[in-house]
């Protein structure tokens, strides 16, 4: 019976041990290739005296949770599983295994043994809406969305909201791929947009192909989880760069110290965990000093990109004057922001 | 009506169906000869990947289309050395041609990620690239754009007016009696296969080389699946793969259009379309039975051995 | 040295060739010789390995052992276009036909070096005309009969005007008036100076058009003879080693007993184009009573019989009644349980599953009627035991129950199928082709088991092409000719000219002049 | 030259013999593989091969892992019988799961033990109805329903992104998309305490045993060998090909929809955007490396997951990226259809000899 249990025992020997869950492929240029660079880092930094291990491309359906399972009985000490769908399965196997610590990334279930971490992205997303706001000539943006959750709507709300302040007219136009990776999708559907006059492309999916496009059309656009201007040396006028390593590297360096406690970790532009890549050329000194601005702001907390008042699509105002969308309100975003046109499904 | 306004939405359909068109149209040959190679995605990554890695390495685009092509025909011969050699089931084969593909070319594309490829240059052709409408619709696309266009004319010519195309789906219409008057089943199958994996290949190169320049694992996205629905959906006749192609990759387009007209309908139901639309014109011209009859090619799948 | 080609050097001689199948020696030391200008018969039962040998001289297979000269010369022929381009040419008994292609186009295919296809096309008309083989080249094979098949591959063969032509069972779907036509085409080659090898189940046209005839029997030759000196009874003497009883037909008993299976105005369009439309077929076939209904390949045969077994439902339940219930309407299986059992013209594929066993094949059409089944489930006994009854009592030669239908002969196979059907004691049989491509023992076999059939009180239809076999057996005869079918007539006081003149749709013409 | 020559019949022996050879060949194809990646190859096989073996823990994970490949690799292979052609069985399991886990939803307040027989039957009739659009436009229009059913997988799994993404998603869960967990009622029970080894897997071998009872030893069994073979004799024989095309269908599609359900309301637990990995398209390669025989279709389901769990061990174990994985899984399945050849051919090395002299006695 001992074997059902799976003896979960953190291993007496110095060596930590520490397991990766990944949603995609190593090699997908975003999300859990930005990951994996973590997990890079904290092999470097500690060398010898960890052991890192990822799986990829892991279902979320059934297999999550035996994977997790099968890291944790293995002698991992901490298991990071990096996607919102394997919320379920690492709370269920962090009740089974009490002594291996877990972190999951962008969910909201916590434990003794289990911490959650994500990045306020959307702070990235306010600094690039105010450059998209400072250099769109036809006012209208396109943003290339991924599946309508409320991590994506909340960037595109964040966005349009930064974006208007500087440019009261400016629009969001939205088109849907259903496809986290879809390159080819992705770069019709940044086509589609910039036919019906966007000449900015935002862009909530992984791969570097809407940004190729934006560079193919003469227009600008972002990079999204890395700095992508190798793919789009004149159309990226900077990107949103996800950099786990210092997270990881501090969580990592928690168990070794055995200082790891539960925690909530919402990371933004002043953890470091959402980084702005350097601007492009075609970012104008002025815009910079104005981008520049606002992510310091952020940083240092003197702007909230969801600070009232805040009008949704109908002209109610949902967010008055002098207050601030709370944490739990972020979480569950399901609704747009006035300035970004077509309706979200409810 | 502007013709300005439709225009880039023309040509991002004639982008969108491009490697529909090479990789239906390799697995119509291979299917005309009798064989179901349902392995089009696996040869499609491949081909994607060999294609990427050889023009990063050359920095010529001449050979990246080759080497996509002979990566995309290096697989197919494992799928027709298989099936063909040792009479292995087809579907099953081509099934695992594609678990293997995408492994393959996820192992070989490690270090391929993060490289950026300019992209196919365009070729202007004289005068009829100046043309005033078909100019800049037909006319300012890159090499492989233009092959995709006289391709289903190349490969009904070949079938339907040469003598090694009527041998060709002779053998796909009956092998047995292919094989009584003395032609070689085998050979001609391994050809045809061969030639669905270089168009394979190519529609891969397509993909890593046009229509997204990089390489990303598993970066054709199901499209080896559809180009093979295509083939069934022209009922095995070339101009009618590239119909199936244009319209497939047309919704797929519109309906990204209509969304950033801002149309409301939930995007998961505007995605369907392009299926649900192959569905229908599919029940509308399947109607006719003697056709498909006269088209299907009779022996598909089915394994030869030459013994009597 | 090399000799120079003489007239005594026979065009093609084989010496000693030998071919095994796994389990059984087809060809054992076959020593052959044809002569220039010469009318060869090959004689043997299903099985003999006629189809082996000359398979073996068109280069599909390969002999284990064995030489082969041509011209005298030695030659390997490793491929059928090494066959072409000595001069050989064949027409298969198993048509080497695709389906989905024209009927130019098949014909080119088989030709090394075909030209443009309009001039083939042209050509095609021509021969098809000059040899009275009428075909149309842009028809697609896949709407053609049996007969219009077989002709394809005649016509290519004759469009190559080759040294050897090699017939396998050529004449089994052709009318007298063609078998007769194709005759004097056949003579006429030879006057010119081709060989033809000749291989046919009939052996009153080998007696009267062949100059030489080998015979095999289990792979070897048995006899080498001059078949103009014999009697076809003489000659299948040889071939069995064993003398053949002809099958008689049964006395036609008055009775004033109702017909078993009555037709009224049966009228069914085709599935296709190509098909053959059946025009106000009406007939009746009553106790102990064998009706016969003759015609060419293609003119409805292969639709009535459908029509009939229920394979097409009518819409009248009236249009069809078997033992007084009208059953038009219903499918195969009620038939069957009225007790109507039918016999396709191909074997398989249609009345047969190639790989599957004999057993099963006996429960396809047996499964209800003799009880091999309840609850839904198979009785593996019963089911077993049936099919060895059939072997058994029709004398099928197979290794039993369990082998497939795909190792036996053709004429094994035709065997188990009639005896399938018979062993159900059927009220009504309908037949179509019985003895098509069967050896003259199996077919007398048959057709003896057709005429007890009919003595034991059943009413038989036999659908053939073959008139000498309906003459023989039948008590009444009636043509089919473009999906109508003639008067009926008493076999007694009916001449083999007047059938073949109904055949070819004379009585037809009569009715438009009349009309 | 390799050179096959057919065997009079069908070896008894290799039917059993050929997957062995195929597993040998394959640890030396994978020997050459690992050395090339740089991992020790005995290591790697072991993760591969053993190690998912080596805990009561694993065999169970095994079990949950080949339940919805034997499910529908068994109903895939009786219409492969039939030459019906559903390759859809993906969008089949999707309708299930949205059926199904649809009247989990529906009765989330209800506790009885009635409910999860609901929602199985809920589920059945999901992929039916899935199935029974191929089959009408097939039997009525003439339609491929290869395509039919391949088109109709994409459509289900973004109608079940929309439900989950709208409509049914779980109002306590931040507007994530996923549902709200089943309750214990509305959950499949567990065989082994503290493993997922779920009824399911029971269930699943009760349709191993059924489908080849039905296929060896019925009347329907003997229909769809006969339309599968030859349809001219099924006609002949009167057996209706329609009613078989829908039989088939209709099976495959209540097979798929069971094994959606039952991974919604086993080890999943809830409905989410993504509830399969490609289960329906897998289970196309196990009918086919089981022969289409259900027994043979068990033991490659097995094998199949078998190599998914050896997979994740082998990143585990030894980082071995998962693009090994599946070039190593390609080349098991390669070598065990190559293999079966053995069965009805021998295999013969060298030039085709013939004994056959040109006549060189002149
Ligand atoms: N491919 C094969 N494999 C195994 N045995 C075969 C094969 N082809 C023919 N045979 C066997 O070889 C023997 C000779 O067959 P062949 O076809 O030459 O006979 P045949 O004289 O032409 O008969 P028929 O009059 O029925 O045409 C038969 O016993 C047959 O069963
Ligand atoms: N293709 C196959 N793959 C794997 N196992 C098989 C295969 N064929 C048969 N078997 C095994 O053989 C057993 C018998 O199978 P089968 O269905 O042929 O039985 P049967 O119909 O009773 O046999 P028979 O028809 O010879 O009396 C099965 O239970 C199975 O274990
Ligand atoms: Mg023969
Ligand atoms: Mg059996």
């Amino acid at each position: 019976l001992m074997s059902f249990i799976g003896v979960g025992m953190s291993h007496a020997d110095e060596v930590t041990k520490v397991g990766f869950v990944y949603v995609g492929p190593v090699g997908d240029h975003g999300w859990t290739f930005r990951h994996d660079a973590g997990r890079k880092a904290v092999e470097a930094e500690f060398g010898d005296k960890v052991k890192t291990t990822y799986v990829e491309s892991v279902n979320e359906g059934a297999d999550a949770e035996r994977v997790i399972r099968k890291l944790a009985s293995s002698g991992h000490d901490l298991v990071f599983t990096t996607s919102f769908g394997f919320m379920n399965a690492t709370a269920k196997v962090a009740k089974q295994f009490p002594k291996v610590k877990f972190e999951h990334a962008t969910g909201y279930k916590r434990a003794d043994n289990l911490s959650t971490y994500a990045a306020r992205f959307y702070e990235g997303r306010a600094v690039i809406g105010n450059i998209a706001g400072h250099l769109t000539k036809t006012g209208i943006v396109g943003y290339v969305g991924s599946f309508p959750i409320p991590e994506v709507v909340r960037g595109i709300n964040a966005f349009t909201i930064a974006m208007r302040k500087v440019n009261p007219n400016a629009v969001v136009k939205v088109v849907w791929v259903n496809s986290w990776y879809d390159p080819g999708t992705e770069g019709d559907a940044a086509k589609a947009l910039i036919d019906q006059g966007a000449d900015i492309i935002a862009q909530h999916t992984d791969s570097p192909a809407p940004l190729q496009v934006a560079e193919q059309r003469g227009v600008h656009g972002f990079g999204q989880a890395s700095d992508m201007s190798a793919f789009a040396p004149k159309a990226q006028l900077t990107a949103i760069v996800d950099n786990w390593d210092s997270y990881y590297r501090d969580r990592t360096r928690a168990v070794m110290d055995g200082t790891w406690k539960s925690t909530d970790t919402w990371g933004g532009i002043a953890s470091g965990m959402v980084e702005i890549a350097p601007y492009g050329d075609a970012v104008p000194d002025d815009v910079r000093a104005d981008a520049d601005a606002v992510a310091k702001a952020i940083s240092t907390g003197e702007l909230h990109p969801f600070q009232g008042p805040i009008v949704n699509q109908a002209g109610e105002t949902v967010v008055p004057e002098g207050t601030t969308l709370s944490d739990e309100e972020l979480l569950g975003m399901n609704w747009y922001v006035e300035g970004v046109q077509g309706e979200l499904p409810k | 009506m502007n013709f300005d306004l439709y225009l880039p939405t023309l040509l991002t359909i004639i982008t969108a169906a491009t490697p529909l068109v090479f990789a239906a149209m390799g697995e119509l040959v291979t299917e005309k000869s009798g064989v179901l190679n349902l392995g089009v995605e696996g040869m499609m990554l491949t081909g994607a990947v060999t294609g990427f890695a050889a023009v990063v390495v050359t920095d010529s685009a001449i050979l990246g289309c080759l080497a996509a092509m002979a990566a995309g025909m290096l697989t197919a011969l494992i799928f027709a050395f298989l099936v063909l050699g040792l009479q292995a089931s087809q579907v099953a084969t081509g099934l695992a041609l594609t678990l293997f593909g995408i492994g393959l070319s996820a192992l070989l594309g490690q270090d391929m990620v993060g490289i950026a490829y300019a992209g196919l240059p365009k070729l202007q052709l004289p005068i009829v690239s100046d043309l005033p409408v078909l100019g800049p619709l037909l006319f300012h696309h890159d090499a492989l754009v233009y092959l995709s266009f006289v391709l289903p004319a190349a490969v009904a010519w070949f079938l339907y007016r040469t003598r090694a195309g009527l041998i060709l789906r002779a053998v796909g219409d009956s092998h047995d009696a292919a094989h009584a008057i003395g032609y070689p089943v085998i050979a001609i199958r391994y050809m045809a296969t061969l030639f669905g994996g270089a168009m394979s290949g190519l529609a891969g190169a397509y993909l890593s080389l046009s229509y997204s320049t990089m390489w990303v694992e598993n970066m054709s996205a199901g499209r080896g699946w559809i180009a093979l629905a295509l083939v069934v959906f022209a009922t095995w006749r070339p101009w009618r793969v590239m119909f199936g192609a244009y319209l497939f990759g047309g919704i797929t387009i519109l309906q990204l259009y209509a969304q950033a007209f801002g149309i409301a309908v939930p995007s998961q139901f505007m995605t369907m379309l392009p299926y649900l639309a192959t569905i229908v014109v599919l029940v509308v011209i399947s109607r006719d039975e003697s056709r498909i009859r006269q088209n299907a090619p009779a022996c598909i799948g089915k394994p030869f051995h030459p013994s009597a | 040295m090399i000799k120079q080609p003489d007239a005594k050097t026979p065009l093609l001689a084989l010496g000693a060739i030998t071919k095994s199948y796994p389990g059984c020696l087809a060809n054992d030391h076959v020593d052959f010789a044809i002569s220039r200008g010469e009318i060869h018969a090959l004689l043997g039962e299903n099985g003999a390995g006629k189809s082996t040998l000359v398979k073996i001289i068109y280069g599909i297979l390969r002999a284990d052992s064995g030489n082969i000269r041509w011209c005298g010369e030695p030659v390997t022929i490793d491929s059928p276009s090494t066959a072409r381009r000595l001069g050989i040419a064949m027409v298969f008994q198993h048509f080497s036909l695709f389906e989905s292609l024209t009927v130019v186009e098949n014909i080119a295919l088989g030709m090394d070096s075909p030209g443009n296809m309009e001039s083939l096309k042209a050509r095609i008309r021509e021969v098809s005309t000059s040899y009275g083989l009428l075909l149309d080249p842009d028809r697609h094979v896949h709407s053609l009969s049996v007969g219009e098949r077989q002709r394809i591959e005649i016509i290519r063969c004759l469009l190559q005007q080759p040294k050897l032509l090699i017939m396998d069972e050529p004449t089994s779907v052709l009318t007298p008036q063609e078998i007769e036509q194709l005759f004097a085409t056949l003579r006429r080659l030879a006057a010119q100076g081709m060989s033809i090898l000749y291989i046919s189940h009939k052996l009153d046209e080998i007696r009267t058009l062949c100059h030489q005839a080998t015979i095999l029997r289990n792979g070897r030759v048995v006899a080498d003879t001059d078949p103009t000196t014999h009697t076809a009874r003489s000659l299948a003497a040889i071939m069995m080693g064993e003398e053949l009883e002809l099958p008689s037909r049964p006395p036609l008993t008055q009775s004033d007993s109702p017909p078993r299976l009555v037709v009224n105005d049966l009228s069914l369009r085709a599935l296709d184009e190509f098909g053959v439309d059946l025009k106000n077929i009406s007939f009746t076939v009553g106790r102990g009573e064998i009706l016969g209904i003759a015609g060419v390949a293609g003119n409805g045969q292969i639709e009535l019989t459908n029509a009939l077994a229920g394979e097409r439902r009518c819409q009248q339940a009236d249009t069809i009644v078997i033992d007084q219930v009208a059953c038009g309407h219903r499918g195969p299986e009620f038939r069957r349980e009225l007790g109507l059992g039918s016999i396709p013209e191909e074997r398989f594929g249609h009345g047969a599953i190639a790989d599957l066993s004999l057993a099963e094949n006996a429960y396809l059409t047996a499964h209800h009627r003799m009880g091999l089944t309840r609850y839904g489930l198979i009785r593996r006994r019963l089911r077993n035991a049936f099919s060895n009854r059939v072997i058994d009592q029709f004398r099928v030669k197979a290794g039993g129950h369990q082998s497939t239908a795909s190792s036996l002969s053709g004429g094994n196979l035709q065997k188990f199928i009639v005896g399938r059907e018979i062993c159900q004691r059927h009220g009504v049989l309908v037949v179509c082709q019985p003895t098509w491509g069967v050896d003259a023992g199996a077919a007398t076999a048959i057709q003896q088991a057709l005429v007890e059939m009919a003595e034991a009180g059943a009413a038989v239809l036999v659908i053939s092409q073959d008139l000498d076999e309906l003459m023989l057996i039948c008590n009444r005869i009636a043509a089919i000719c473009a999906g109508r079918l003639s008067d009926v007539l008493p076999v007694a006081t009916t001449s083999v000219e007047q059938i073949g003149l109904l055949m070819a749709g004379a009585d037809m013409e009569m009715d438009r002049a009349e009309a | 030259m390799l050179r096959l020559e057919a065997r009079a019949e069908p070896s008894r022996a290799m039917i059993y013999l050929s997957p062995v050879f195929a597993l040998g060949l394959t640890l030396v194809a994978g020997v050459v593989l690992f050395e090339i990646m740089g991992v020790p190859a005995g290591d790697a096989l072991y993760a591969f091969f053993i190690e998912p073996l080596s805990s009561l823990y694993g065999l169970t994970e095994l079990g949950v892992k080949a339940t919805p490949l034997i499910l529908i690799g068994v109903a895939l292979a009786i219409g492969f019988r039939a030459n019906v052609w559903n390759i859809g069985a993906e969008g089949q399991l999707t309708l299930g799961a949205i059926f199904g886990g649809g009247v989990g939803l529906l009765l989330y307040d209800v506790d009885s033990k009635w409910v999860l027989p609901a929602m199985l039957l809920a589920a059945m009739l999901g992929g039916m109805l899935w199935a029974a659009i191929p089959a009408f436009l097939r039997t009525r229009f003439n339609t491929s329903e290869i395509l039919v059913s391949l088109m109709l997988t994409y459509v289900a799994t973004l109608l079940l992104s929309y439900l989950v993404h709208g409509p049914w998603r779980d109002p306590d869960g931040f507007n994530f998309p996923e549902s709200r967990m089943f309750h214990d009622a509305a959950s499949l029970p567990i065989i082994f305490p503290d493993s997922r080894l779920h009824i399911g897997f029971a269930l699943a071998l009760f349709v191993v045993v059924a489908a080849w009872f039905v296929i060896s030893r019925t009347l329907i069994g003997f229909q769809i060998q006969v339309i599968g073979r030859a349809p001219r004799a099924g006609a002949y024989a009167g057996f209706s090909h329609k009613k078989l095309i829908w039989m088939t269908l209709l099976f495959a599609g209540a097979a798929a929809g069971l094994a959606g359900v039952i991974e919604v309301s086993g080890p999943i637990g809830q409905l989410l955007p993504s509830i399969s990995p490609g289960y329906g398209f897998t289970a196309i390669i196990v009918a086919f490396v089981g022969r289409l025989h259900p027994v043979g279709v068990l033991l490659a389901s097995l094998l199949m997951a078998l190599s998914y769990l050896g997979g994740e061990n082998a990143q585990i174990s030894l980082n071995l990226p998962l693009a090994v994985t599946g070039v190593f899984q390609g080349l098991l399945l390669f070598m065990l259809l190559a293999c079966d050849v053995l069965i009805r051919y021998r295999i013969r090395i060298g030039p085709i000899v013939s004994k056959i002299d040109a006549g060189n006695t002149a």
